[in-house]
C-alpha cells in the first residue's frame, strides 16, 4: 500500500511541476492562467490524499458507518478552490484588458513593445 | 443561436430544472454533498445556459447588473450579520449557539443562514462575472 | 464590547465594503472607507493597550477553541502591526479623495474604496489570526484586491505589473499552500499554537523541513526578497497614487511580520537557525538585495521607480535583521517594519501630491519643486531623510538598532555594508533634492498641492519626527514582541 | 470508500437472483456498448463517422447502465435520481451531438468518402476555423 | 462483473483522452469531450454504487449538466465568435 | 479495494497525460477544452479519494465555471497562441526541477497513504466526526466544519468571490470605451 500510496504523491507531483512549468515558461497569458489552474488543482490533490484513509467513507454520517475519511482537508480545499476560481477571473480579465490597449497576449511581444515590462 | 433550434428548444426546457436543482442543493447542504457555494453555482448555470442560447442582452431584461451586485454583497452582509448577531446577544463573532435558546437550534439557524448568505454571493457573482465577460466579447 | 476589539478591526472593514460598492458617486464611499478605517485604527490603539495590560489576547471565532475552530491571538507584534496597517489606512484614506476623484474618476471610485476597505480587511486579517490556513484566506483576499487596485493605474503597463504579480502572487500563496499542508499531515493542527507546541518533536522529518522551506520562499515571493522581487518595481510605479502609498507601507511589512511570525513561533528558533541554516540563505540574499537594489535605484529615472526600488533595499534592511536569528535583530527588524511603513507612505505620499500637479513623477518633474512645491517638497526631503536614516528622524532609530544588533554579533562586514547602504540612498535621494533644489522649473509659479493632500502627509511627516526623537513608544513594543516571539510566542 | 458497498456488486454475494442477473446483463450490454462507441471515436476516418460510433451509442449505453446499477439499487431515492440522470442525458445527449453535427456542417467540414479521402484529412485547424 | 463495468469506462475514457488530443479537426475533440464526459458520468454513479451512497449521485447529475453547458459554450463559441452574442437574428443586438 | 487503486491509478495516469498534452498543445482553444477534461477528471480523483464535497465544486467550478470564463477571455483576445521557435529555455526548467526534488524529498518522511493512524488523522479531525453530530446536528460533517468549526475561513471565502467580483467589474466592467485604447490597440 505504501508504495501504491507513493506513487500517488509521485504523480501529484509531476502534475504540480507541470503546472509550474507551464506558469513560467509560457508566453502566453491564458495559457499561464491554465497552467496556475493545473499547479493548484495538484496541490488540492495532495491535500485529499492527505485526509484519505482507506475504507473510510465520505465524511456524511451514515448507519453503520464507523471509519470517516478527515472531513478538515476537504472543507480546507473548498476554500481554496473558490480562491482558485477567483484568482483565475481576475487574471482573465486582466488579459482581456492587456489584449485590448497593447493588441496582444504573447508576453514576448508585450516585451518587444516596452522592455520594462 | 438562432438557427440550433432543438438546442434552444431543450435548453429552455431545462434551465428551470437545473435552477431547481440548485435550491434542492443549496437546502440539502446539511444532508449530503452540496451546500451553499455549489448551489450558487448550480444556480448561476440556468442563467450561464440562458445567456449562451438567447444571447446577453435577454439575460440582462430579465437581471440587470445592478441587481446583481447589490444581492452580491447583500450576501456578504447576510452572512458578517449573523456573526455580529451572534455578538450582540452575547456570544463570540459567529458563535450561533446564542442565536436561539437552545445551541443546536441556534446552530440549524446560523448554519442555514449563512448558507444562503453563500449561496447569494456566489450566484450572483457567478452570473454577473459570466454577464461582464460576455459584454467585453460582443461587438461594440 | 471590549472583549470583541480583536475581531472589530477586521468586521469594521469587512461589513463597509460591500457597502461602500454600493454607493454612488465619489463622496459617500470616501466617507464611509475614511470613517471605518479611523474607526478599526481606534480598535486596534485600543488592542496594542489591552496587549501591554493583559499580555496576549486570545479570541475564539464563533466560540469554538483553539485547534478546532480559528482563533485570534494578538501579542505585541502583530498589534503592533495592526496599528501600522490602520493607522496608514486611516491617514490614507483621507488623502486618497482628491489623488482618486484626479487618477480614477467619479464612476468607478464607489468600487476603488471597497477594494481599498478590502485590502485593509485581508492585511489586518493576516496580521490578527491565529490560524495557518485563515492566513491563506485572507492573504488572497488582500492579493485579489491588490491586483484589482494595481491595474487601475492610468498607464497601460499597470496591466501587465498587476499581472505578473497575479503570476508571482498565486505561485507564492500556492507554495505558502504546501508548505501548510506538509505541516497539517505531520502535526494534524493548523493552529499555529498548537503547531509550535507539535513541531519541535518532529525537526528531523523531511516532510517538516520541506515544509518550512515552501512557507518561507512562497512568503518571500510574497515580500519581494531580492531574487523575487521583480513584480515589485513596475507594480509600485504605475499603481495610482494613494494604492502605492499604502501598499508600499503595508503589504510587504504583513509578508514580513508572517516571515517572522512562521520562522519564530511556529518554527522556533531552535529549528529555523540551528536545525536548518536559515542565516546562510537569508542574510547573504539580503546583502546582495540591499546593495544591488540600491544601486540600481540610483539609475532610475522615474522617483517613483526608484523609490520602488529603494523599497526593495530597505526590506532587505529587514530581512537581515530577521537573518541574525537574535533578540536584537528581530527587535530591529520589526522596528524597520513600523518605521519603514511610516516614511514610505509619507514619501509616496509626497511623490502622490508631485504628480496631482505636476501629471508626472520623473526626475524632470522635480525641478525646482523647493519654490514651486514647497510644502510637499520638504515633506519629501525629511522622508529622504528618514530612508537615508539622519538621527531625529524614524530611520535613524531602526538602522542604529539594526548596526547594534550586527555589532552584538560581531558581524562588522554586515555594519559596513549598512552604512554603503545609507550612503547609496544619500545619493539617490540626494538626485531629487538637486532637482527641487537647483534646477529651474519649466514654470516657476508657486503651485502648492491643496490641503486634503498636505495635511495627511504632514500628519505622517510629523509622525516621522515624533517617532524619531521619542523612541520609547516604538522601541519599547518591538523589544517586548520580540522577546514574546523568541520565547516562542507560545504564551497560554 | 465505504466498506459497506453492495456486495452483490463486488462479488460478495452468496446469492445470485433473477434481478441480480438481469442487472449484471444490463451493465455487461452498457459498457460493451460504451467500448464499442469508444472504439469506433478512434478507428473511424472523419468527424460524421466517429460522430456516429460515439453519438449513437452514448445515450443508450448510459441507459443500460444506469438500468442495472438502478436494479442493484432497488426501488429507493437512489434509483429515482438514476432516473433523473438519465432522463438528464436522454434530453442532452442527443441534442449536443444533434448542434455539434449542425455547427460541424455550417463549418464547412465535408463528410468523408471514400473517393475523396483526401478532403477530410486536409481538413485541418485551420480550415475548421472558418 | 463490477470491475468489467470500471474497466470498460476507464479504456472508453482513454480512447476519449486518445482522441481529443490527436484531435484532428476541433469537431473531433468537441465530440471525444462529449464522450468523455458521459463516461464520466457513468464513473461516478459506479462509485456512488460501491460506496453504497446515493448522495453521490448528485453529483453525477452536477456533471451531466456541466457537460452540457460547456458543449454550449464551446459550439457558441465556436459558431459566433463570442458567448453573449443572442444569434443570426441580431435580436437584442 | 483493488478496484478503487485501479480507478485511481488510471485517473492519475489520465490526468499526467493531459497535462503533458497541455503544455504542448498550441491551439489555445483546444488547451482550453483539454483543460476541462482535466478539471473533469480531477473531480472524479476527488470522489474516488472519498472527498464528494470538493468533486462537487471542482466539477461545477473548474469544468463549469472557469471554463466558459476562459472561453469568453479567448473569444476576445484570439485563440492561437503565438508559434515561435521553440527556444530551449533552461531557467524554467532548472526552477521545475529543482522545486520538484525539494518535493520528492519532502514526500520520504509522509505518513503512509491512506493509514487511519495518522497524525492528521488522530488529533483534531476526530472531534469533528464525534462531536459534530452532538454540537451541530448536521448529518454532514464537512457542512458542519465549513459553516461553523471554521466559518470564518468560509466567511473569507465568501469575501474572495465577492472581491473578484467587484475586481473584475473594476477592470473589464461596463464604462464608455477611451478613444486612446483602441489607437493603441491598433498599432501592433
Amino acid at each position: 500500500m505504501s508504495g501504491l500510496g507513493i506513487w500517488n504523491y509521485v504523480i501529484f507531483i509531476f502534475l504540480m511541476m507541470a503546472g509550474l512549468y507551464m506558469v513560467i515558461s509560457s508566453t502566453n497569458l491564458v495559457k499561464k492562467i491554465i497552467g496556475l489552474n493545473v499547479f493548484q488543482t495538484s496541490v488540492f490533490f495532495m491535500y485529499i490524499s492527505f485526509g484519505y484513509i482507506d475504507g473510510g467513507a465520505g465524511p456524511v454520517l451514515a448507519e453503520g458507518v464507523t471509519l470517516y475519511s478527515n472531513p478538515l482537508p476537504h472543507v480546507l480545499i473548498l476554500t481554496a478552490i473558490v480562491v482558485g476560481v477567483a484568482t483565475t477571473a481576475v487574471g482573465l480579465a486582466l488579459t482581456i484588458r492587456i489584449k485590448e490597449s497593447f493588441g496582444s497576449i504573447e508576453e514576448d511581444d508585450l516585451h518587444k513593445m516596452d522592455p520594462s515590462i | 443561436m438562432n438557427d440550433h433550434l432543438i438546442l434552444r428548444v431543450v435548453g429552455k426546457f431545462l434551465i428551470p430544472y437545473v435552477m431547481l436543482f440548485g435550491l434542492y442543493v443549496q437546502f440539502h447542504g446539511d444532508f449530503g454533498p452540496g451546500g451553499g457555494f455549489q448551489a450558487g453555482v448550480i444556480f448561476a448555470s440556468g442563467f450561464v445556459i440562458y445567456t449562451l442560447l438567447f444571447g446577453l442582452r435577454s439575460t440582462q431584461q430579465i437581471v440587470s447588473e445592478g441587481f446583481l451586485r447589490v444581492i452580491s454583497a447583500s450576501g456578504v452582509l447576510i452572512y458578517a450579520g449573523v456573526g455580529v448577531a451572534s455578538m450582540l446577544m452575547g456570544g463570540e463573532f459567529l458563535n450561533y449557539n446564542v442565536l436561539a435558546a437552545n445551541p443546536i437550534a441556534g446552530q440549524h439557524i446560523g448554519i442555514m443562514v449563512i448558507e444562503f448568505g453563500v449561496g447569494l454571493t456566489v450566484a450572483s457573482t457567478m452570473t454577473l462575472l459570466l454577464m461582464m465577460f460576455a459584454e467585453r466579447g460582443l461587438p461594440s | 464590547m471590549l472583549t470583541h476589539l480583536p475581531v472589530l478591526v477586521v468586521l469594521a472593514p469587512l461589513l463597509a465594503a460591500p457597502v461602500a460598492a454600493l454607493m454612488r458617486g465619489a463622496f459617500a464611499p470616501w466617507v464611509v472607507a475614511t470613517l471605518v478605517s479611523w474607526f478599526s485604527f481606534v480598535c486596534s490603539l485600543l488592542l496594542l493597550a489591552q496587549v501591554s495590560d493583559q499580555g496576549v489576547i486570545v479570541y475564539s471565532m464563533g466560540g469554538w477553541e483553539a485547534p478546532w475552530g480559528i482563533e485570534y491571538r494578538i501579542d505585541f507584534a502583530n498589534a503592533l502591526l495592526l496599528v501600522l496597517i490602520t493607522g496608514l489606512a486611516s491617514i490614507v484614506m483621507p488623502y486618497a479623495r482628491l489623488s482618486v476623484r484626479h487618477e480614477i474618476g467619479d464612476e468607478r471610485s464607489p468600487m476603488f474604496y471597497a477594494a481599498m476597505l478590502l485590502l485593509v480587511l485581508g492585511l489586518c486579517g493576516m496580521t490578527a489570526t491565529g490560524d495557518a490556513f485563515n492566513i491563506f484566506v485572507f492573504l488572497e483576499i488582500s492579493s485579489l484586491a491588490t491586483y484589482t487596485l494595481l491595474a487601475m493605474g492610468k498607464d497601460r503597463r499597470a496591466l501587465t505589473s498587476s499581472f505578473s504579480y497575479l503570476v508571482m502572487g498565486t505561485i507564492g500563496g500556492t507554495f505558502y499552500l504546501i508548505g501548510v499542508g506538509f505541516l497539517y499531515v505531520m502535526t494534524g493542527t493548523l493552529n499555529i499554537a498548537d503547531l509550535a507546541e507539535r513541531l519541535p518533536a518532529l525537526s528531523d522529518s523531511a516532510t517538516v523541513r520541506t515544509g518550512f522551506a515552501f512557507i518561507v520562499t512562497g512568503i518571500c515571493l510574497k515580500l519581494a526578497l531580492f531574487p523575487l522581487h521583480l513584480w515589485l518595481p513596475n507594480a509600485y510605479t504605475f499603481a495610482p497614487s494613494a494604492v502605492t502609498a499604502l501598499l508600499g507601507a503595508t503589504a510587504t511589512k504583513v509578508a514580513v511580520y508572517i516571515l517572522v511570525r512562521m520562522v519564530f513561533t511556529v518554527f522556533g528558533v531552535e529549528f529555523s537557525f540551528v536545525t536548518i541554516p536559515l542565516s546562510d540563505v537569508l542574510v547573504p540574499l539580503a546583502i546582495v538585495g540591499l546593495l544591488s537594489a540600491s544601486s540600481v535605484s540610483i539609475m532610475q529615472p522615474n522617483v517613483k521607480r526608484m523609490l520602488a526600488y529603494s523599497s526593495v533595499a530597505q526590506i532587505s534592511y529587514i530581512i537581515l535583521g530577521i537573518g541574525m536569528g537574535t533578540a536584537m535583530g528581530l527587535t530591529a527588524a520589526l522596528l524597520h517594519v513600523f518605521n519603514h511603513g511610516v516614511m514610505k507612505a509619507a514619501l509616496f505620499m509626497a511623490l502622490g501630491a508631485v504628480s496631482y500637479r505636476m501629471g508626472g513623477t520623473d526626475l524632470k518633474h522635480m525641478n525646482g519643486l523647493a519654490r514651486t512645491m514647497p510644502l510637499t517638497f520638504w515633506a519629501f526631503v525629511i522622508g529622504g531623510l528618514s530612508l537615508i536614516g539622519v538621527p531625529l528622524t524614524v530611520g535613524f532609530v531602526s538602522k542604529w538598532h539594526l548596526i547594534l544588533a550586527a555589532m552584538e554579533l560581531g558581524w562588522w562586514p554586515v555594519v559596513v555594508v549598512i552604512l554603503v547602504g545609507s550612503i547609496l540612498a544619500v545619493i539617490y535621494i540626494g538626485r531629487v533634492v538637486e532637482a527641487g533644489f537647483f534646477k529651474e522649473p519649466e514654470d516657476s509659479t508657486r503651485r502648492e498641492a491643496p490641503a486634503g493632500l498636505l495635511i495627511p502627509l504632514w500628519i505622517l511627516v510629523i509622525a516621522n519626527i515624533w517617532l524619531g526623537i521619542d523612541t520609547r513608544l516604538t522601541v519599547d513594543i518591538a523589544e517586548a514582541a520580540a522577546a514574546q516571539l523568541m520565547a516562542g510566542g507560545v504564551v497560554r | 470508500m465505504a466498506v459497506s458497498g453492495m456486495l452483490v456488486l463486488t462479488g460478495k454475494g452468496n446469492k445470485m437472483t433473477v434481478l441480480d442477473i438481469l442487472s449484471g446483463i444490463l451493465l455487461l450490454a452498457g459498457c460493451s456498448l460504451g467500448v464499442i462507441g469508444a472504439i469506433g471515436l478512434i478507428r473511424f476516418p472523419d468527424f460524421y463517422t466517429r460522430m456516429h460510433a460515439a453519438g449513437v451509442t452514448d445515450t443508450l449505453c448510459a441507459g443500460l447502465f444506469f438500468g442495472g446499477l438502478a436494479i442493484q439499487f432497488g426501488l429507493t431515492l437512489a434509483s429515482a435520481k438514476l432516473l433523473l440522470i438519465f432522463l438528464f442525458m436522454l434530453f442532452t445527449c442527443p441534442t449536443s451531438s444533434h448542434a455539434l453535427a449542425k455547427a460541424a456542417r455550417h463549418g464547412g467540414l465535408e463528410p468523408w468518402t471514400k473517393t475523396g479521402s483526401g478532403a477530410a484529412h486536409n481538413m485541418s485547424q485551420e480550415g475548421a476555423k472558418s | 462483473m463490477i470491475v468489467a463495468a470500471a474497466l470498460a469506462i476507464l479504456v472508453a475514457m482513454s480512447m476519449a483522452i486518445v482522441r481529443a488530443l490527436l484531435g484532428p479537426t476541433i469537431y473531433d475533440r468537441i465530440l471525444a469531450i462529449n464522450l468523455f464526459g458521459t463516461k464520466t458520468v457513468m464513473l461516478i454513479t459506479l462509485i456512488a454504487a460501491l460506496a453504497g451512497r446515493a448522495d453521490y449521485l448528485d453529483i453525477a447529475l452536477v456533471y451531466a449538466m456541466i457537460n452540457f453547458i460547456a458543449m454550449i459554450a464551446v459550439l457558441k463559441f465556436f459558431e459566433y465568435g463570442s458567448l453573449g452574442h443572442a444569434g443570426s437574428d441580431g435580436q437584442g443586438e | 479495494m483493488v478496484l478503487e487503486h485501479l480507478i485511481d491509478i488510471s485517473l492519475l495516469v489520465f490526468l499526467a497525460v493531459i497535462s503533458v498534452a497541455l503544455l504542448r498543445i498550441k491551439d489555445l482553444f483546444a488547451a482550453v477544452m483539454i483543460f476541462g477534461i482535466y478539471s473533469l477528471t480531477s473531480a472524479s480523483l476527488f470522489m474516488v479519494l472519498a472527498a464528494a464535497d470538493v468533486a462537487f465544486t471542482e466539477a461545477a467550478v473548474g469544468a463549469g465555471i472557469s471554463t466558459i470564463l476562459m472561453l469568453a477571455t479567448l473569444s476576445i483576445t484570439g485563440r492561437e497562441e503565438k508559434t515561435i521557435e521553440r527556444k530551449f529555455k533552461l531557467l524554467p526548467l532548472l526552477i521545475v526541477s529543482i522545486t520538484g526534488a525539494v518535493l520528492l524529498y519532502g514526500i520520504r518522511d509522509l505518513p503512509p497513504f491512506g493509514d487511519a493512524g495518522n497524525p492528521a488523522q488522530v488529533h483534531v479531525a476526530p472531534r469533528y466526526i464525534e462531536q459534530s453530530p452532538v454540537e451541530t446536528d448536521v448529518p454532514n460533517i464537512v457542512t458542519s466544519v465549513l459553516a461553523s468549526y471554521r466559518g470564518f475561513d468560509t466567511l473569507g471565502e465568501v469575501v474572495v468571490i465577492f472581491t473578484a467580483g467587484l475586481g473584475v467589474a473594476l477592470i473589464i466592467g461596463r464604462r464608455r470605451r477611451l478613444p486612446s485604447k483602441k489607437e493603441a490597440s491598433s498599432h501592433e
